[in-house]
């Protein structure tokens, strides 16, 4: 393969991943503004304090205007649409701030809490896998019976579970808080199933190639088990869960609503569950598409990480 | 007076001026007694957060609790209900009741050098009137204003359109804090994020769903009549947390991480209790106490019969005991006892009685059917209760309790779980039988808020109205007019009798308990205090002795 | 040689008395166990009285929050109801909520899945990109998103657990069918002179739907596990019904003072997530092994 | 290059199961003086792969060794700690396996293998490795060592991963090297390459143990040759007396699977045309976005009773030329006719509707059977699956479905049975059952015996030919072996990059092959 064919298939490669963040981008906005256009409820009554206060019909109506409410659906969606492909997020009715701004301020703790959830996962699947696959039978099934038993926990139930053994029994680590220490519980939580999941699927695959021929070719080569596993099965074994890491990301940032919620930290999620109660339209869409560009990202990162592992997969994709 | 939100300030609402301090354990003398150190910061942590910090933008309770430490109003209101000085020093008001003229001080300026001016009163009464402000409260408060005039630098006449005997109670409340013109010139959306005032403290920082860091205002030297101290304020700064879990806010405080948190939730308080460490400072809140309105509009409850089986059908205080802990008292009449104006008289018609509640529904013809639910021809009696998604787990278990003792009595409650909007339309369309909700606030007047049929339309555009039971009486509505014209204790609490029996003897709602002020503070922070016009937490007096 | 093979079958089938397929789970004991407590967990739902005498629904306020002792293994709630009385009476809309959701799920997924791989090139083209995109929607989300349209009860948990699911199932069924497409017996079958329309109905679907059968047992637990995700963000089902998911998100504000109202709702979510993960594992090997 | 001696006595391997311990090598005795070379040969299952991996050690997990003497060098193997395997695999004893594509990890580029052969013994440092590795490349006959050695083995042809792998074997010039079905997966020209880059490395007087199915193979390089048999040794001795004077029957059975006569003038009339082929040709779109011809300009008549052979290597474009024959792919050029119906045409697309009600006179047998089945169904369900095709009524189909399993000599209990639980030879029967249900007048054989062992290649061969002689069959008949090919056909095409290159009686095409290309396919077979 020469020089260039490769550079032109990466180039076309990354046109069709554009075009299909694109699409992806295009959907959740759609899918956003519908949910949040059926859902039972006036945004302006939710905005201006409630059943028991009392706006003025003045007040209401100048709310309407400010946020274009007043205007037929079809342009507000196109409106919304053409905001979007300009890059403006809008302004959130219920912050009182750009969407952007708020975006800029919550995002870091949500991305934070992501990819230590993200490195946890795998650092713990990784772990259990290398050592114990085939090891000894005992132990292989230990291993593989306590990844199954963590991706089976709801992060919800566990960091229910985690709070109240660590931070209000035994108060090792603060229940609550932005620090390094209160990062823990939160990752945990989410990465124990995650983790548990991920090794369920390096588990097989890792076995699976465990029984290659080029396992044994290498063990003839004089390589000692530990070799094997690390220099030559390891990068076999984790393409599948690699492939899994982008989907795991989106859920991630999913899971990130409601353990935000429950250990009180700051960050999208919670701003996003709190922004659909208050059917706070731009800012809830803004989150949604952030995340939904995470996705985007996320996959596109994880591709480019398993060609380099297995550049089988470079020309693969059309 | 105004009302407060029932809805999205479930567990953060209004204090009365009338503060009953129960169950407060005063600081140590020991310590007192060396006196007030100055210096630290407190860090206090509270469920909710503003989402915006100018009070007068929408106008919820967390606005005004940060309000009150960096904000200063016109006047004041001490624990009795007078109206005292504060950034005026005197007012006059003119004999027809439509024009009051405030003689402010001389000596104050905002955190951002603006002197305070005639000039600023304008600005700040006309943002609150200005649609764009979306100011809910504020703006519904001084429905009556018409325009300020400057008569000179410090003298500024307010004209309202009508008489309006609350005005200066209502000015008393943070929502109508007198903020720096120059601030407010700024966008609104600018202005939230960093409003000035000329309070005991000045907002440093904002960190959205973490934190606001205060500062003291060196030059602070006018606080008002209720403070215990004058100056400065002892602290350095406050950092003012949000932690919207109760229990991580608890296990927090407990962890030494924060000084004071609100909103302790009743399955803490035996806890905090027993702590050495943690001092609680409860007081009742007057107004309509913690209730479900019957809505007398459609069946079953257009029956009073209906209604008052009801009512003695549900077991409130087994409820109380037990998902309270027993630390919560029952508000049986229609006022909570803190509230002016409140007579004794009704504590008890509504306790459980499902005897007297069998008899009733036999007598208005519902007849048990097989499974145990009454029935009147072909129709069972149900009884739908939409839940909104914000009510307490202790709320929710409460009433999940009059579900189960109104069954005994053949009652088929529903609890309908669903969206804080969709919860309010529910009301708004009159499509409940029970609504549920609290009007926290420090008159009597709130009956002709509740009960008024001033108050059965709607409000604004898809708005809601605020007399929920649909009751319409034009003698009790004579009642309450009444009670406003006239300034005599003696006949206002003769009127007020009677409209107490009124709603009590109609059977309009299952009241609960009063709505409460709870702070947890850890023993080392002395000088807490609240403040009497809307009842929240003032930092201004408060020190460490650490 | 083929025929000691018969033979030796023959006998095994006669010694366990049982169907063929049931002999891997008999092997392994993890498998067993699991299907022993879905056993025992379907049996609860059908009749839950023969497994408590206690009411889960009357309250007894004096009783509330008593930990687990002899007459209360689990303890009692903030009304003083028996816990063990409301798990168990809750398990039958626990199970109905995982196995219809998967099943309303799978149906979609089925019927989008088969029009993608068979309708033809821009049908595949559609629905592929269609798939992707769901997919990359976190499913929180979604149903977040879509939580107060549908508002709170059974119902609506059964849609957002079932419309939150459909991508992940589709593509299963969508990758399956196309892969099930290109198989040797469904090209033999048209060499045979077969009709399309006989191949889809008599082989791709059926084969494609094979593997379906691990995923959707496993997929029931995770379901129960969503569900109770979604009581937390107000999707659960109205009391007083004793609802896992329910119980666990009602008693989250207690657990420093009554853990037992949290965590064994939460325990039962998890053994039957494991158990059915379990289970579909055992039955996935018992696929890849061959035969049925 | 320091030959040593291996001694191997009383040799025994077996593996612990459910059941008990499951012996699988017994009582295997033979010695390699140093340059020498012996051959281990055998069908599948006859413990051949796993005695030469008990020499090293790799066996296999739960496998138990037992061996009166295991001495390499006058060292005694059995005794040593894995430490000490390790340190004789790759140093003393070098490995090769078959299938390079996946004895060599597809994620490494292959010079990093070799290398990694001598990292792993501590030799030289990285310049010298990488040095070496060029070396060993070179010395392997890979050509631009420096760019195959950054190439994966995905990247290479056959012939040059084995070479690879060989190279990754040689790297630290051991003694011994076992050659475990070197040669196998390769198309007849390559392994001849590879059959040559052994003999080279023994005349380096290194020695080599070759397991192998292969007679011809052993035949070219041992010196001694081991028949091993359900893991026992049958039959032992110097090459030439095995192979000439073989005394076990086992022994004559594998030579005579390898020793296939032509079809000596099988058929003296053919009857008219059943199928014909009119210069077809074949797109394809490569993945480098090229389009090229797999089949082009192709054309045959094929007659009742007669049997056309098509032989190429790998990629030829044989199995497109059966696909199309099949009616499966529309050709992009010429076009397929039945006597009486155009049955495929790029001019004019045959609908699939039309073709339906004829594709009973056609019948095919795949190369892989497993996968043609449906993994649901019983052997009798397929066979009754293709009767309804046929349009047999239900009625009927017991009854034939029995009289199917006798024609192709199966046990009528099998009709119960599960294919995936058959065994190859038996699958590959339950297909031609399957071909014949409809009593079609040709079958199309793609690869039918490739996937099979010699023994069972001439039975399921043997069935065929009787098939064809009862039914009067016509064969297309695919396949890369040349002697399969002249043992079945009645006449040859040769195919080489999408062309016959070569057409002709069977007799004259083996016997005076005309094409350069055909002739060095012979040669590589040694059948000229």
């Amino acid at each position: 393969m020469n020089a260039g064919v490769r550079t032109r298939r990466l180039a076309s490669g990354l046109l069709g991943r554009a075009a299909g963040g694109g699409s992806v981008l295009f959907v959740s906005a759609s899918i956003t503004f519908i949910a949040l256009h059926i859902m039972p409820g006036d945004p302006v009554m939710a905005m201006l304090g409630g059943p028991t206060a009392d706006p003025s019909p003045a007040a209401i109506a100048a709310a309407r205007h400010e946020y274009g409410l007043d205007r037929p659906l079809a342009v507000q969606y196109g409106l919304y649409l053409w905001r979007l492909l300009h890059g403006d997020l809008g302004v959130s009715f219920s912050q009182h701030m750009r969407v952007a701004a708020v975006l800029r301020e919550q995002a870091g703790p949500t991305i934070v809490l992501t990819l230590s959830a993200l490195a946890a996962s795998w650092i713990v699947a990784l772990l259990s896998v290398l050592v114990t696959t085939r090891r000894n039978r005992w132990l292989d099934g230990a291993a593989a019976s306590v990844e199954t038993v963590g991706a089976s926990l709801p992060h919800f139930w566990l960091g229910i579970v985690l709070l109240w053994v660590f931070a209000f029994r035994l108060q090792w680590l603060p229940p609550a808080g932005n620090s390094l220490a209160a990062l823990i519980l939160p990752t945990v939580s989410l990465a124990i199933p995650l983790g548990g999941f991920i090794g369920r699927v390096t588990r097989d695959s890792f076995a699976a190639a465990l029984d290659q021929p080029f396992v044994l070719s290498a063990r003839t080569r004089g390589l000692s088990d530990w070799q094997v596993r690390v220099l030559h099965v390891l990068r076999h074994a984790v393409l599948p869960g690699l492939g899994l890491s982008a989907w795991a990301v989106a859920a991630l940032l999913g899971n990130a609503v409601v353990v935000e919620t429950i250990f009180s930290r700051r960050g999208i999620g919670r701003q996003l569950f709190e922004a659909v109660s208050m059917q706070d339209m731009p800012l809830a869409s803004g989150i949604v598409l952030f995340v939904t560009c995470l996705y985007v990202i996320a996959s596109l990162l994880i591709e480019m990480l398993s060609a380099l592992i297995d550049p089988r997969l470079q020309g693969a994709r059309r | 007076m105004r009302a407060e939100h029932r809805g999205r300030a479930a567990r953060l609402a209004v204090l009365s001026a009338l503060v009953a301090v129960a169950g407060c354990h005063r600081p140590r003398t020991s310590v007192a007694s060396k006196g007030p150190l100055r210096g630290g910061t407190l860090v206090y942590a509270t469920d909710r957060e503003p989402i915006c910090l100018d009070p007068h933008v929408a106008g919820d309770m967390p606005q005004v609790f940060v309000a009150e430490q960096y904000l200063d109003r016109l006047v004041s209101m001490d624990r009795d209900g007078h109206i005292r000085p504060w950034l005026a020093s005197s007012w006059d008001i003119s004999p027809d009741g439509r024009s009051y003229t405030f003689h402010l001080r001389h000596d104050v300026s905002f955190t951002d050098g603006t002197p305070l001016t005639a000039e600023a009163v304008r600005a700040n009464l006309d943002q609150m009137r200005d649609p764009h402000t979306q100011s809910t409260t504020a703006g519904g408060y001084i429905r009556q204003y018409v325009g300020t005039d400057v008569l000179d630098a410090h003298t500024a006449v307010v004209h309202l359109s009508r008489p309006y005997a609350a005005f200066l109670e209502v000015l008393a409340q943070g929502f109508l804090g007198i903020e720096s013109p120059r601030a407010l010139a700024r966008s609104r959306d600018d202005n939230c994020q960093s409003p000035v005032g000329s309070g005991p403290f000045r907002i440093v920082r904002w960190d959205h769903q973490s934190d606001i860091v205060f500062a003291r205002n060196p030059d602070y030297h006018r606080a008002p009549p209720t403070a215990r101290h004058q100056g400065p304020a002892y602290l350095d700064g406050i950092v003012w947390k949000f932690i919207p879990e109760p229990q991580v806010r608890f296990a927090s405080l407990q962890a030494g991480e924060l000084d004071v948190i609100d909103n302790l939730p009743p399955e803490d308080e035996l806890p905090a209790a027993k702590n050495p460490e943690l001092r609680l400072l409860v007081a009742d809140r007057p107004g309509n106490p913690t209730h479900g309105m019957l809505d007398t509009r459609r069946a079953p409850f257009n029956d009073i019969r209906v209604r008052e089986a009801f009512v003695c059908s549900a077991d409130i205080d087994g409820a109380l005991s037990s998902v309270f802990f027993g630390r919560y008292r029952r508000a049986g009449g229609p006022l909570s006892p803190t509230t002016p104006f409140y007579s004794p008289d009704f504590e008890h018609a509504k306790d459980y009685d499902p005897l007297r509640a069998d008899r009733l529904l036999d007598e208005a013809g519902w007849r048990r059917g097989p499974d145990g639910i009454r029935e009147r021809h072909g129709v069972r009696l149900v009884v739908e209760i939409p839940e909104r998604a914000s009510l307490a787990p202790a709320d929710r278990t409460l009433w999940e309790q009059v579900q189960a003792t109104a069954r005994q009595t053949g009652f088929d409650v529903r609890l309908e779980p669903m969206s804080d909007t969709q919860a309010n339309q529910r009301v708004a369309d009159w499509d409940d039988d029970v609504a549920l909700g609290y009007w926290n606030t420090n008159t009597a007047d709130v009956l002709r808020i509740v009960f008024g049929s001033a108050f059965l339309g709607r409000t604004g555009i898809g708005g809601h109205h605020q007399n929920n039971s649909g009751f319409s009486d034009p003698a009790y509505d004579r009642i309450m007019e009444a009670a406003l014209e006239t300034r005599d204790a003696a006949r206002r609490r003769v009127l007020y009798h009677q409209a107490q029996a009124i709603i009590s003897s109609r059977y309009l709602q299952i009241t609960t308990y009063p709505q409460t002020t709870r702070l947890a503070i850890r023993s080392d922070v002395h000088g807490v205090r609240i403040e009497p016009s809307l009842g929240v937490t003032s930092l201004y007096d408060a020190w460490l002795s650490r | 040689m083929s025929q000691s093979l018969l033979a030796g079958r023959r006998w095994g089938d006669a010694r366990q008395g049982r169907p063929a397929w049931l002999l891997p789970l008999v092997a392994d004991p993890g498998a067993m166990l699991a299907a022993c407590f879905l056993v025992w967990l379907v049996a609860t739902a059908m009749a839950p009285a023969l497994f408590t005498a206690r009411d889960p629904i009357a309250i007894a306020p004096r009783a509330a929050f008593l930990p687990p002792d002899w007459a209360h293994p689990f303890g009692t709630d903030a009304s003083g109801r028996d816990i063990l009385a409301r798990i168990i009476w809750g398990t039958r809309s626990s199970l109905l909520i995982g196995v219809l959701s998967t099943g309303l799920a799978l149906g979609v997924a089925i019927v989008i899945g088969t029009f993608g791989a068979l309708g033809g090139r821009l049908a595949e083209r559609c629905v592929a990109r269609l798939l992707e995109v769901l997919f990359s929607f976190p499913t929180l989300i979604l149903s977040l998103l879509f939580a107060p349209s549908l508002g709170s009860g059974t119902r609506s948990l059964v849609l957002a657990v079932g419309i939150g699911s459909i991508a992940g199932y589709g593509r299963l069924v969508f990758g399956q069918m196309r892969s099930v497409r290109e198989a040797g017996y469904v090209e033999a079958a048209r060499v045979l002179g077969h009709p399309a329309w006989r191949t889809i109905c008599v082989q791709i679907v059926p084969n494609a739907m094979r593997p379906l059968l691990v995923t959707a047992t496993m997929g029931v637990g995770q379901t129960i596990v969503w569900a109770s995700t979604l009581s937390f963000l107000g999707l659960g089902a109205p009391p007083p019904a004793a609802e896992w998911g329910t119980m666990l998100v009602m008693g989250r504000d207690y657990i420093a003072q009554a853990w037992w109202l949290t965590f064994f709702p939460g325990l039962f979510i998890v053994l039957t997530s494991l158990s059915t993960t379990v289970l579909g594992r055992a039955l996935q090997r018992t696929l890849a092994a061959g035969g049925r | 290059m320091s030959g040593q001696a291996l001694q191997v006595e009383r040799l025994g391997v077996s593996f612990g199961g459910r059941d008990g311990p499951r012996q699988v090598v017994r009582e295997v005795s033979f010695t390699i003086p140093p340059g020498r070379t012996v051959a281990l040969v055998g069908g599948s299952g006859s413990g051949k792969s796993v005695t030469a991996r008990s020499l090293v050690g790799l066996a296999g997990p739960g496998a138990a060794v037992s061996a009166a003497r295991l001495n390499y060098g006058g060292r005694d193997l059995l005794s040593l700690s894995e430490a000490g395997w390790r340190a004789v695999r790759g140093r003393e004893i070098g490995f090769v396996l078959q299938d390079a594509l996946v004895s060599l990890d597809p994620l490494r580029p292959v010079g990093d293998e070799i290398v990694e052969a001598m990292r792993v013994h501590g030799w030289g440092n990285r310049v010298t490795r990488h040095q070496r590795m060029l070396d060993l490349l070179a010395r392997v006959r890979v050509p631009e060592p420096e760019l195959r050695a950054r190439q994966r083995p995905g990247e290479l042809s056959g012939g040059l991963r084995q070479r690879a792998l060989i190279a990754s074997a040689l790297a630290l010039e051991p003694g011994l090297v076992i050659a475990d079905e070197p040669t196998t997966a390769l198309d007849a020209g390559v392994q001849a390459q590879v059959v040559a880059l052994l003999r080279e490395i023994r005349s380096r007087g290194t020695s080599l143990l070759v397991i192998s199915h292969d007679l011809g193979l052993v035949a070219r390089l041992a010196d001694e040759v081991v028949v091993l048999q359900d893991g026992g040794v049958v039959e032992q001795g110097p090459v030439r007396r095995i192979l000439e004077q073989p005394s076990h029957p086992y022994t004559r059975a594998l030579l005579g699977a390898g020793r296939r006569g032509s079809r000596a003038a099988a058929r003296a009339q053919l009857g008219a045309p059943l199928l014909i082929a009119d210069r077809l040709d074949k797109r394809f779109v490569g993945p480098d976005h090229q389009a090229r011809l797999a089949v082009d300009g192709v054309s045959f008549s094929l007659q009742r009773g007669q049997t056309i052979g098509i032989v190429g290597e790998s990629g030829s474009g044989k199995t497109t030329l059966a696909r199309l024959a099949l009616g499966l792919e529309q050709p992009d050029g010429g076009e397929v006719r039945l006597p009486d119906m155009l049955w495929a045409s790029s001019t004019r697309r045959v609908p699939e509707r039309r073709r339906r009600g004829r594709r009973r006179e056609i019948g095919v047998i795949w190369q892989d059977p497993l996968s043609s089945f449906d993994p649901r169904w019983t052997v009798g369900r397929i066979l009754a699956d293709a009767l309804t095709a046929a349009g047999l009524p239900r009625a009927a189909h017991e009854a034939r479905v029995a009289e199917l399993l006798r024609q192709v000599q199966l046990a009528a209990g099998l009709a119960d049975e599960h294919p995936a639980r058959l065994s190859g030879g038996q699958r590959q029967r339950v297909a031609i059952a399957r071909a014949v249900a409809s009593r079609p007048r040709i079958i199309v054989c793609d690869e039918p015996v490739s996937a099979l062992d010699a023994q069972v290649q001439g039975q399921v061969l043997d069935l065929l030919s009787g098939l064809q002689r009862e039914f009067g069959l016509a064969y297309l008949f695919i396949s890369h072996d040349l002697r399969v090919i002249r043992q079945m056909s009645d006449e040859v095409m040769v195919m080489q990059r999408g062309q016959v290159v070569e057409r002709g009686p069977t007799g004259t095409v083996f016997g005076h092959p005309a094409h350069p290309f055909t002739r060095q396919l012979l040669e590589a077979a040694s059948l000229l």
